[in-house]
Parts: structure tokens; C-alpha cells; sequence
């Protein structure tokens, strides 16, 4: 037992760092900047989510989790620790994981020569955006009960049906999808993966405004969509075998703990510059006590990640820890924003309308102090990281059954 | 001991329902609050015309001469119908000082408040002072019997609709002296009034409020000059009572929303409400409410208590409703699911609203320090 | 609406108070109180705490939730409500529910002449200890799989069968006890509620210490336990309805407010008297908080409790609302033990010996401020609130089923 | 970074594991605990044997040499034992005064202490001091090389079962200065050496100590004279390390034991660990378990770390525990219904001995003010 970094993982995060601060600047990257993201174009904020993911392609570290052969690097766990850290530390625009995270090492494991080409490809470069097609308004949690058709005909499916949640899908080039190829055995049985050009006729894109006033997630409506066979991944009906690897890829930086400790920096920032009868809040004893009692349960979480990943480099796949990493790692950060929102006190009230929805309000210049911009909104939006990518009640069900074999 | 409602009161709610299931649903409100004005004058005509913005005052005065339980009445329905007219604040808030006020000033000001021709609003926060009622900057001096306002209030909720104002602010004392801090009726439209109107995340508006060099004459003043921290305190406490009532209705609808669609949405073949920690969690929600109604009751029943015995009520009541609000709030956005995200549904809408409620006038935090502090 | 007492109530109050200021002193009821409680022996014990319910009698206060006509007291639900009052702010000595509470109504309700004359009148004078024979090893929250037997043998049932937790069945001279009289229909259907003679031969009674080390609780084990068919109640296989007739007697005082508010002034006695940095722990900010929050909440439970009342003396019954002064009620009793303990500091480990199991263990003498004795104790004791009685899980059950519908 | 344990590190855990399956299980330990030694003698002379008095003092010293790791995972499995032997006290805590202590200090006592033949408390408690170690009463003054030690000690830890003390003292100083405070080796036989012992609620042996007039020689003082404060919080946090495993031991138990009774226990017709809020309480118990797990090896890895950071990783870790201990007993408890409450099962016990680590060497409450002061 070590808890110490090798010289080796010492230099390379040397390297990193000073690799970051000489390519990244939060500037060109204000799409996520939330402070100013009204100040910002649709066109402007894609194309700075896209900045940072541009730079690394060319330095060659758009992928540190594939296989070096498919445009991956040959970093160790640590390695890959160190990374998101250092990340995270800067600030750095989150990468979109759709097609990093998610997609790519499907096809790797699935896809066949021609699919590895083209789609590898354009994940890499960032010259496809890839969104997820997963979700249903009457498949949430439950997936094996999706309902949106392909029907075969010729050398086509035609695709009917309706998807929602779809993040970022008003940018996406792509989609991948679950579509039901039949209806015969298990409801899980009859899935199938295809990959869809978001281009085809017959795709209707319809964005949700959430309560944060945001748009980020969308509905997907497909009539008669015609997606050549060739775009199927995998064997017809093997989706679901698909999705269940896919969602046990989607670990890493799940717990999100480098980015919640830059987040209790800012607040522990925030409350040291509101005055509470006179004196800073983070003096108030109360409020002192819950920045500290989150400041520890995060440790615990870094380190039950730590112990995640030590094990995964031994080669034991991480398994179930993710739901533990996921469950821990939302409740922080919800706490995290609920903490925020509590230290601006009356000022958790303007509302500041997001630039993608500025028809929806009319708020576009700040109200009070800076630190005091977007908190609300946050907090409101970051009740989702709870509901989204399999609810924490789902989570917990998995332990239960995985974990405690109940 | 008597925890029942009078017919006159029960008619009362069925009015203000009425007027609510008349002119409030979802989509309505929606149009009123994304309009520029951001609020209804007609509906706030329509209640000029039910005397609801009479009720706390006398009937010398023009009022309907009703007590705290008919105002926790129509809270408690309008935090039903999240209705963003800004009752509160004109007729419990300023109307708390106005019924208190001089002859005078009630006759100069309470027919066209409750005839719905002036709206008002209560300017007391400042950016340093949080919670603090008394830590006030903003300043008045005296020359003769004329006083000169000058400095900065924040967040003045419905202040963008309000034709007058009611300003907290130091005559005399240290920025956090109880002692010193006086009552002023302010016209917006007053040279040296500027302010910065906006949106708030529960779908009303308020201002930031900057006085630079207002002119006021005595008469202006309410009650003695550097005495009105007790008044003050009094207004915010009844003011609180009235936030519980609101909060108790919007929890009251996201609670039997929340339950109903858990009844309707399937998923894995079942209905959800039929997993058993999802009935749990709204188990507990449930309770919340619950307690939350019996603090409502308590405090609105305690307002005409001794300071002490009141201050507690509402900082105990407060301290209840902060908590549920969260905990019914959070669980119903978590039970709708992805859902409950949606601005298209009510849920958020809501939830942003008991979110609210929990900061304005002190959260729980506060509240607990002021409960221990009195006991 | 109206907080206030009426003239008449008032005058009640003082009255009640009186009487017990003249009546009731802790000395003689040395059995109840916990600091005390290792220097007294079982049987004083025991008349510790008839000493009380004999006083009452003699006053005939001793059941004012029953008729008159049986030998209740003509009270309204606010005189009662002020009676439990004025009780629990004089720490008299909590009467044993099993007779008065539990069996006295059904035997009102279901019993014939014969019962109501004997059955009444030994539970109003004290000359007869009831215990509750309900609970079985296999059948706790789940009443319905219960399986003590009771066969019809000319005159007599023949009961056979073993029941747990039954309290205080050590001082028993009676017990009422479901037992099962037909194997046929719905589990429920084939119930009996029978009266037995605690001497009968063939009855054991084996004690259960329990984990704060006191001996509340037993088990009965009955082997040919043969019991008069007079001792049925109702009607045979009428047991279930009466069983839950019964359940929804249990609600009064049932969420203990105006004993928990003793508890806790106790417990700011403590905190101010328990030095933490040379100052008073009441002056610590987080434990006073944590004070504060309790308070804060019994106070809505005692409204709560309050609202009950008032609908009830409208004759509007009192329904689930039971259950949540149940949930309520026992979870603050628990949180006060808890901070209780806390407060003692490093003193929670001291184990005194109660008397009743003195062969367990070895200290009979106090150790550390008296205000410490038995708190330990105590804190371990109250797990049990939320077990016994159907335990808060099922409680939330019968919420979630009678009042929202689920 | 690594968190595996190396072959030597295992073979340890298995040793221990035998000792405890052989020795320790559920009907023996409860003869020990209710005998009048309430320990077993034997079975300390076979820790001696098996070397494990030896863990963590240096060869020289005729200890095995071993660090931290080695000492968590004793404690651990003690834990899972619910071992009732004050290894903690005598090896961990008084060890970790004496392998700082002078070479003849070292020479004299190690020996018999690794042996087995003496037995050693700390004596720091006071009833006044509450968790502040620094709050010290009980006084020594002077004369020559001799000292006179006079004063009360509280709830010391396996002092029953001690042949020798270590002491807390003031030697200069007001009552909660660092400054001025020393430490002595008291033979427990000394003249004015008086204590009450009595057995804890979680089956262990305390006394209340009281010195008066006890004469001491040079020999007897551990350190600098007064400045033994930082020693203090080192050994503190060590003790805290060694606590926090023993808790995470068990915690594992108590999380096996509670999920094996909800498998087999039935009602309603079904398993009661079918039931959707039970299953999530245990995962809570679980999530917590590991939260604690990390942060028993996080503060273990970090004791040779600098004071700040030290004392950081203690507090933090103890606030983790005290949590998880308080929610994984109380869980267990509930969990096992009636059965959880008897003194005959094992949960009662574990959920005992967790609650009483919640209170050695301080809080949640405490822990999380030093946490921040540190931060």
C-alpha cells in the first residue's frame, strides 16, 4: 500500500500540466463558461465545446481509454487518473462523451472494418458529433421496453418511433440508437444498435427546456427513416448485449471528484466574500460545518475511486463500483449547489436567461455580484445528474442485486 | 383549542379558488409571467374587486377586518395556484405597516392600495447584510423636517410593479444597530429613484433600487424616527406566516401531483408508485407537509403573541417550512424523473418556488439561530 | 381557529395539577426511575409501578378513555389531552397500556356480560397484570402467519405455541393472545382472541435481555395450555377484526410530545452542566443546532398531534394519522437519546447493571455524574420505539396504502 | 499509487483470523466479558506468542518493525472479533508514547510489554475536558528530580487490566494550554494510586483513577518537560487510525450479518431482503462501509505525513466513522427487528462497541471542527 505517485507519473504530470496551460485558455472556450454563456452564439458555444477537443486531437490525447492501434494512447490507470486531474484543476472544457466515451469502444468490441474506419474517425477528429438514442417516453430506467421500429426492407431499415433526453442532439451529426428489430422472446431480446445520419429526411429535432431554463436535452421524432444496413452494429437483435457493455464503459469520471473540489474551492471563495452579520458566512459555524462535512465525504469518495482504479489496473473490472461512484459522486455535487445557491443568499433569485432560450426570458445582463451569476440555475439543472444515465434509485437496485445478491 | 374553519373563512377559500380555477391554470400563468409586464393588472383588478386586498385592514379604513388566519387563507391558495401578483408584498407586507401607520398616511395611502390602484413594495435587503433586518447602509439625514434617502436596496421583490415603496434605513446608529433604523414611504417615480428591474427564477420580478439623494418630507415617515426595528420585525414575522401558507399550498400540490403520477407512469410493468422506496420517499413527503401545515397553523395563530413568543413561532414555523420545501421540492423533480426536468410540466415550476420561499425573509439557518437565540 | 384553552379547561388544569402535586411523588415510584433503578429489587418494582395506577383508581381517574358506564371519566379529548399534560410534565409513572389502553376497549366492544364484569374490574383496580400475546418467531410485523394453536377439547381449548416480545409478562397474572383456531380460508380468517390465566400449568415464561441489558421483553412458550371456552372473546375466528380494532385503539399519547419535551429540557440541563472547551456544550454552536432542530420539530409533532385531537373530538376518527405521531413521535424520541448520549461525552461507556439482570453483569454502583447514569442504556433501549408496535417501515406501509393510494 | 496488500501483509491477516476463529467466537467471547477479569489472559499471552505485541516497535526494540498498514489490519480483524483485549490500548496507544521514548525508558519497558507480562492504559480523559486533550487538571509539581502527581483521571481505557499507566499531567500552564503538559509513566502499584474499575457497554473494563500525592522520579517523564503536547496529538491521531479499522472490521460484519438475516427471515410470505426499502438501506450501509474502508486506509497511508496533514486525515477519517458507525449499528438493528434488540445476537454487540468508538478520542462534532480549523 502506496499512496505516493511513481517518478515517472510525476514527470508526466508535469508534462500535462504545462501542456494544458500552453493550450488551453478558458477564452476560446466560453460556450462553458457559465458565468457568460449568455454572452454566446449557439454557433460560438459548439464550436468552443469543440476547441479543446480539436487541440488534444492534434496532440494526439483525444482518446486515452482506447486501444493506442485505434488512435488511443498507452497510458496506465494512474496515468489516466492523473489526466482528469489535471483536467479538472484547469478548468478544461468537459469533453462531449457520446462518441469519446461511449460509442467508440462499442465499435471497437462490435464494429465491423468499415465501421471502425469511418466512425473511429470522425470521433477523433471531432468532425462527427454523435448523440445517444436511447431513451423513450415510455422507456425511462426501463429500457427493454423501448418501441421505436426498423423494419427491414431491402437494403435499408425504415426507422419509426420517438426518443427523448436526447442531450445535445441540436448539434449532433450522428446518432446512435436502439431501435426494436422484433417482438419475439424477451422484450430485451428483439434490440438492435444502428447508427444514424442525422441528416436523413424523416428526423425531427424538438429541444426541452429544463427548469434551469437551459436547452440541452431534446426529443428525436423518426418517420420513415431510411438508415442503410450496412449502419447496423453488431448482429440484428444483439443491442441489448451492446447497451449493457456500453453502460459499463461509462465509468470513468463518473464521481466527477477533481471537478467537485474545484467547485467547493469556489464556494468556500463565494462564502468568504458574502457577509453574514458582518462577518464572512464561512465563519458562520452552521454553514461552516456543511462545507466541511462535504469536504470529507468527497475524500472518501476520491479515494474509494483511487481504490477503484488500483483495482481496475490489477485488471479486475470495475463492476458495480461505478453505481457507488455514480450515487456518491451526483449527491456531492448536487450538494455542492445547494451550498452555492444557500451562501448567495438573496441573491439566488434573478434570473439570468441562458442564451440558448433567450426567447423563453428577458433577463440577458447580470444582476448582483459575479459570483452570484447562474448558481440558481445550477442548482436547479444539477437535480438531473440524480435521474439521468440510470436514476440513483436504479443504481442502488443494481448493488442490491450485484453487490448484496438481494 | 380549535383547529376548524369558520363558513365565512370556508367561503372565502372558495372564492379565491374560484378566482384561481378561473384564471390561473398552468397555461395562463405561463403567458403572464413570460409577458413583459410579467404580471396580470386584470387579475389584480379582479381582486381589488373580491376585497381581497382589503383583508387585513380595518373596516375604518376600508378593509375587510380579517385576522391572520383568513390572510393564511388566501396564501395558502394563491401558493396553490403559484400565482406571482405580488399580494404579499402590497398587502401583508406593506399593508402590515401602512395598518399601523398615522391617520393620516392610512388615509392618504390605503384606498388606492386596496382599490388595486397602487401596488407596493417592501425595499429592506442589501447586499451585506443577508438576512439581518437591521443591517442597514442605506441612509437618511435631516434637515429641518425634510429628509435626504440615500444608498442602495437589492432583490426589492415586486418592486417593478410597485408605484411606492417602503424603505428601511439608518437615521442614526452603527451599520448593525437595532436602534436607529426608520420607515419611509418613497414614491418610485421620486427624483433620485432609479431602478434595475428583472426576472426571478420563480417567475416574478424584482429590483435592484438605488436612492441618490431623495427628497422626503415628514410625512413620509412611519412611526417614530429610529424606532422601527420592532415594527419591522413584527411585519417580517407576519410576513413569514403568510410564506408558510404559501408554501404549504405549493407543497400540497406537488405532493398530490407527484402521487398521481407515480399512479399513471409505468416502468419495468408497473406502475412506479408501486416500488416501495418511491411510496416511502412520498410517505415522508407527506409527513413534511403535514408538519408543515401544523407550523402554519401555529404561527398564524401566534401573531398577536408578546415579541418573544412570536419572533419563535415564525422562526420555528420558517425553520419547518424551509426544510419540507427542500425535501418535498428535490423528491417530487426526483420522482417525476426526467420528466420533473422539464419546464413544460408544473413540477419545476414549483419547486423553483418553494426554492424560493426558503431564502426569502431567512432560511433555515438563520431561522434556528433566531429560535435558539429566543428560547 | 383558536390556540386557547377555555375558562373551563383552565380550571381542569389547575385541578389536575393539584391532584398530582398532592398524589404522586417519584420516591414511591422509584421502579420507573432510570437513574435509580439497579437499588431496587422486582418486586418493589413492580409495586413502584402499580403504586401510581392505585392512587388513580382510588381518585377513579384511572381510565378516562373508557365509557363512564364501565368506569371511565366523563372528560372531553382536551381534558384528556391536558391530563396527559400534566402527567408527563410531573414524570408521574406511565401506566402499563396492556390492560387500560389495549384490552379494557375490546373487552367493552367484543366482550360478553361475564367478561366485562371480571375482566374490567381487575384491570381498573390493578389486581390484574395483562400481557400482550401477539407476536410469534415467525410472525412479528406479518400477524397474519401467526401459528399458536388452539384446539377445542369439550369445555376447553387446548393451546400449544410459543409468542416473543411479550413485555412485562414476568409481572403478568393475564394474558390476551391471538391464537389460531382453523387452518382454512385467507391466513387472517382463522384467528381467535382468547384470555389465559398466566398460572395455567403448562405456561413458561423465559425472559429476553435485551441489548441496553435490561429484561423487558419474554417469551411464552404454552404446551397444553388448557383455557376455559368462556376466555373466548367475540366470537371464534373473529380474532383478526378484533386485533386490528384493537391496533387502532393504540393512538393515544402515542407520540409521547409532552414527554419528549421533559427529555429534552433534561437534556439542555445536561448540555449546560457538560464543560466542552471550558465552556458550557450548550454554547457549542452545532450542538446547540442540533437541539434547536429537535425542538423545533417535536413542536410541529405536538400540533400535529393537536390537529389530531381536534378532528377526533369532532368525531372524525383518528385513522393513519396514528401512524405518523408513530413515526414522528419515535424517531424523536430516538434523536433525544442520541444527542443525550452525546452530550454525556466520554462517560457513555460506564455500564451499569439494571437490578433485573444483575447475574449479567458487575456494577451496581454509579459512576460519573449522576446525570449520566443510564443513558447509555437508554439510547440502546429506544432502538426499540421503531420495531415494536408495527414497525416504522410498516407504518409507512399503511401510509402509503390508506392515505396516498399507492 | 497502491492499494494492495503485500504476501507478508496477508499471512498477517490470516494469523489473526486463526487466532480469532479458534479463540474468539460468539459463546467464548461472552464468557470472557462476563467473567470477573473480563479479559482473557490466555489469550494475550497467545498474541504474545504470535508476536503481534510486537507490531509496531523497531527490532532493536524486539518489536516485528512494522508500520501503519500492519497495524490496521490487527485492528481490523480485532474488530471483526469484537476482541475485547486492550491491544489498542496497550500497543497502538501506549506504544506509540514509548517507541518515542528514551533509549533506557525503551529498554526498561518494551521488553514486558511485547512479552505480554504488563498491560498499559492511557490516562488523559477528564470529566471537565470533555474531547479537548489539552484540558488538563490533574497537576505535578516539582522538587528536584522529583515529581508529585495529584489528580483525577476519567473512563481510562483497559486500566483495569493495567499494571502501568501513562499520564497526562500538567506540569505548567493554565488548564487548556499546550504548553505545559507532560506525560509519566505510572506504575499503577504506586502509593496514592487509587481506581474504581468498572465494565462498559460494549464489554471492555474502564476505571476512574485518582493520584494523590504520587511520587515520581525522573525516570517517569516521557519527553521534554511540558512539551509533550504534540506527541500527544501524534499518538492521538495513530490511535484514531487503529480505531477507525477496528470499526471497518466491524462494520463488515455487522453489514454480512444484517444482509444473511434478510435473506432467511420471511414475512408476508417472502424474504424480507426482497423488500425495495430494505434493499436500499443495506446498499446505504454498504456505500458507507466503503466510504469508511477509504478513509481508514487513507488516514494510514498518511500518519508519517506532517502534522497539518496528519491531523487532517484523523479528523476527516473519524468523521467518516463516527457516521458510518452510528448509521451501519442503528441500521443493523432495525434491520433485525425484535432480534436486532436481544442481548443473544451478535448485532447488539457490534452496534455497542461501534457506538463507543464514536466517542473515543472524540466526535463527529469534534472531528469536523478540527477538520476545518486545520483546512
Amino acid at each position: 500500500m502506496d499512496l505516493n505517485f511513481t517518478k515517472a507519473d510525476q514527470e508526466f504530470r508535469d508534462e500535462v500540466r504545462e501542456f494544458i496551460a500552453e493550450n488551453f485558455s478558458s477564452e476560446n472556450n466560453a460556450g462553458q463558461n457559465i458565468e457568460k454563456y449568455h454572452e454566446v452564439t449557439s454557433d460560438q458555444m459548439k464550436e468552443g465545446i469543440l476547441s479543446w477537443h480539436k487541440t488534444l486531437y492534434k496532440k494526439g490525447w483525444i482518446a486515452p481509454h482506447w486501444p493506442v492501434e485505434y488512435g488511443g494512447v498507452d497510458w496506465s490507470i494512474t496515468q489516466r487518473y492523473i489526466w482528469d486531474q489535471e483536467c479538472a484543476n484547469a478548468g478544461t472544457t468537459p469533453l462531449i462523451p457520446f462518441g469519446l466515451t461511449m460509442l467508440g469502444p462499442v465499435i471497437i468490441a462490435f464494429g465491423n472494418d468499415h465501421q471502425k474506419d469511418w466512425v473511429l474517425k470522425g470521433i477523433l477528429s471531432g468532425d462527427d458529433w454523435w448523440c445517444q438514442g436511447y431513451s423513450e417516453p415510455g422507456a425511462g430506467s426501463d429500457l427493454a421496453s423501448l418501441r421505436t421500429k426498423a423494419e427491414r426492407n431491402g437494403d435499408h431499415y425504415i426507422v419509426n418511433g420517438h426518443k427523448i433526453w436526447t442531450t445535445l442532439a441540436q448539434y449532433a451529426d450522428w446518432m446512435f440508437c436502439l431501435v426494436r428489430t422484433s417482438n419475439e422472446g424477451k422484450p430485451q431480446e428483439g434490440i438492435s444498435f444502428l447508427l444514424i445520419d442525422m441528416n436523413t429526411p424523416g428526423i425531427e429535432v424538438k429541444p426541452i427546456i429544463t427548469i434551469d431554463g437551459g436547452h440541452e436535452v431534446n426529443e428525436v421524432f423518426l418517420e420513415d427513416v431510411k438508415v442503410p444496413v450496412e449502419n447496423l452494429v453488431g448482429e440484428e437483435n444483439m443491442g441489448w448485449t451492446i447497451a449493457k457493455f456500453l453502460l459499463g464503459n461509462e465509468r470513468t469520471g463518473i464521481a466527477g471528484v477533481a471537478r467537485s473540489k474545484k467547485a467547493i474551492d469556489k464556494l468556500k471563495d463565494i462564502a468568504n466574500s458574502e457577509l453574514n452579520n458582518g462577518e464572512p458566512l464561512m465563519k458562520d459555524s452552521s454553514f461552516n460545518k456543511k462545507i466541511t462535512e462535504l469536504e470529507v465525504d468527497l475524500t472518501a469518495l476520491e479515494y474509494t475511486e483511487l481504490r477503484t482504479l488500483a483495482k481496475e489496473s490489477q485488471g479486475q473490472g470495475p463492476g458495480v463500483e461505478s453505481s457507488i461512484l455514480k450515487i456518491k459522486g451526483t449527491e456531492i455535487q448536487q450538494k455542492i449547489s445547494e451550498l452555492t445557491l444557500e451562501a448567495i443568499g438573496n441573491y439566488a433569485s434573478p434570473y439570468i436567461t441562458p442564451l440558448s432560450v433567450r426567447n423563453f426570458g428577458s433577463n440577458y445582463l447580470e444582476v448582483g455580484p459575479e459570483h452570484t451569476q447562474g448558481v440558481a440555475q445550477n442548482y436547479f439543472g444539477m437535480r438531473k445528474t440524480s435521474i439521468y444515465g440510470g436514476s440513483n434509485e436504479i443504481q442502488r437496485n443494481i448493488i442490491a442485486k450485484m453487490v448484496l445478491g438481494l | 383549542m380549535d383547529f376548524s374553519f369558520s363558513e365565512e373563512q370556508t367561503l372565502l377559500r372558495n372564492t379565491i379558488q374560484s378566482f384561481i380555477q378561473d384564471n390561473y391554470d398552468f397555461d395562463k400563468r405561463r403567458e403572464i409571467i413570460q409577458s413583459e409586464e410579467g404580471m396580470s393588472k386584470d387579475n389584480w383588478s379582479q381582486l381589488a374587486e373580491l376585497g381581497l386586498l382589503g383583508v387585513p385592514f380595518s373596516e375604518n379604513d376600508g378593509g375587510l377586518n380579517f385576522g391572520s388566519v383568513e390572510t393564511m387563507i388566501v396564501a395558502e391558495e394563491f401558493g396553490k395556484g403559484l400565482v406571482v401578483e405580488p399580494y404579499i408584498q402590497t398587502v401583508v407586507t406593506c399593508g402590515g405597516f401602512l395598518r399601523r401607520a398615522s391617520e393620516s398616511q392610512r388615509q392618504e395611502h390605503l384606498p388606492s392600495l386596496i382599490s388595486g390602484d397602487e401596488i407596493w413594495a417592501f425595499a429592506y435587503a442589501e447586499p451585506q447584510g443577508r438576512f439581518n433586518l437591521a443591517d442597514i447602509k442605506v441612509s437618511v439625514s435631516k434637515k429641518g423636517d425634510d429628509y435626504t434617502l440615500n444608498g442602495d436596496k437589492c432583490v426589492v421583490s415586486g418592486a417593478p410593479w410597485a408605484q411606492k415603496l417602503i424603505v428601511s434605513a439608518r437615521t442614526s446608529g452603527d451599520q448593525s444597530d437595532k436602534k436607529g433604523i426608520s420607515l419611509f414611504i418613497v414614491d418610485k417615480a421620486s427624483d433620485g429613484v432609479s431602478t434595475r428591474d428583472y426576472k426571478t427564477v420563480d417567475g416574478s420580478m424584482a429590483s435592484e433600487v438605488s436612492f441618490e439623494n431623495v427628497k422626503l418630507d415628514g410625512s413620509s415617515l412611519i412611526g417614530e424616527e429610529g424606532d422601527s426595528y420592532a415594527l419591522i420585525e413584527l411585519v417580517a414575522d407576519e410576513t413569514i406566516a403568510a410564506l408558510c401558507a404559501e408554501a404549504i399550498g405549493a407543497m400540497s400540490v406537488l405532493n398530490e401531483t407527484t402521487v398521481e403520477y407515480c399512479k399513471t407512469r409505468k416502468q419495468f410493468g408497473q406502475p412506479i408508485g408501486k416500488f416501495q422506496v418511491l411510496q416511502h420517499r412520498m410517505v415522508d413527503m407527506f409527513m413534511q407537509y403535514e408538519q408543515s401545515v401544523s407550523m402554519t397553523y401555529m404561527v398564524n395563530l401566534k401573531l398577536e403573541e408578546e415579541d418573544v413568543e412570536r419572533s419563535k413561532a415564525a422562526s420555528g414555523a420558517k425553520v419547518q417550512i424551509c426544510n419540507a420545501a427542500k425535501f418535498i421540492g428535490q423528491s417530487a423533480v426526483q420522482l417525476h424523473g426526467g420528466m420533473g426536468m422539464t419546464d413544460e410540466l408544473n413540477v419545476g415550476h414549483y419547486f423553483k418556488r418553494l426554492s424560493m420561499i426558503e431564502t426569502q425573509l431567512g432560511n433555515a439557518d438563520h431561522h434556528l439561530k433566531k429560535y435558539s437565540l429566543a428560547s
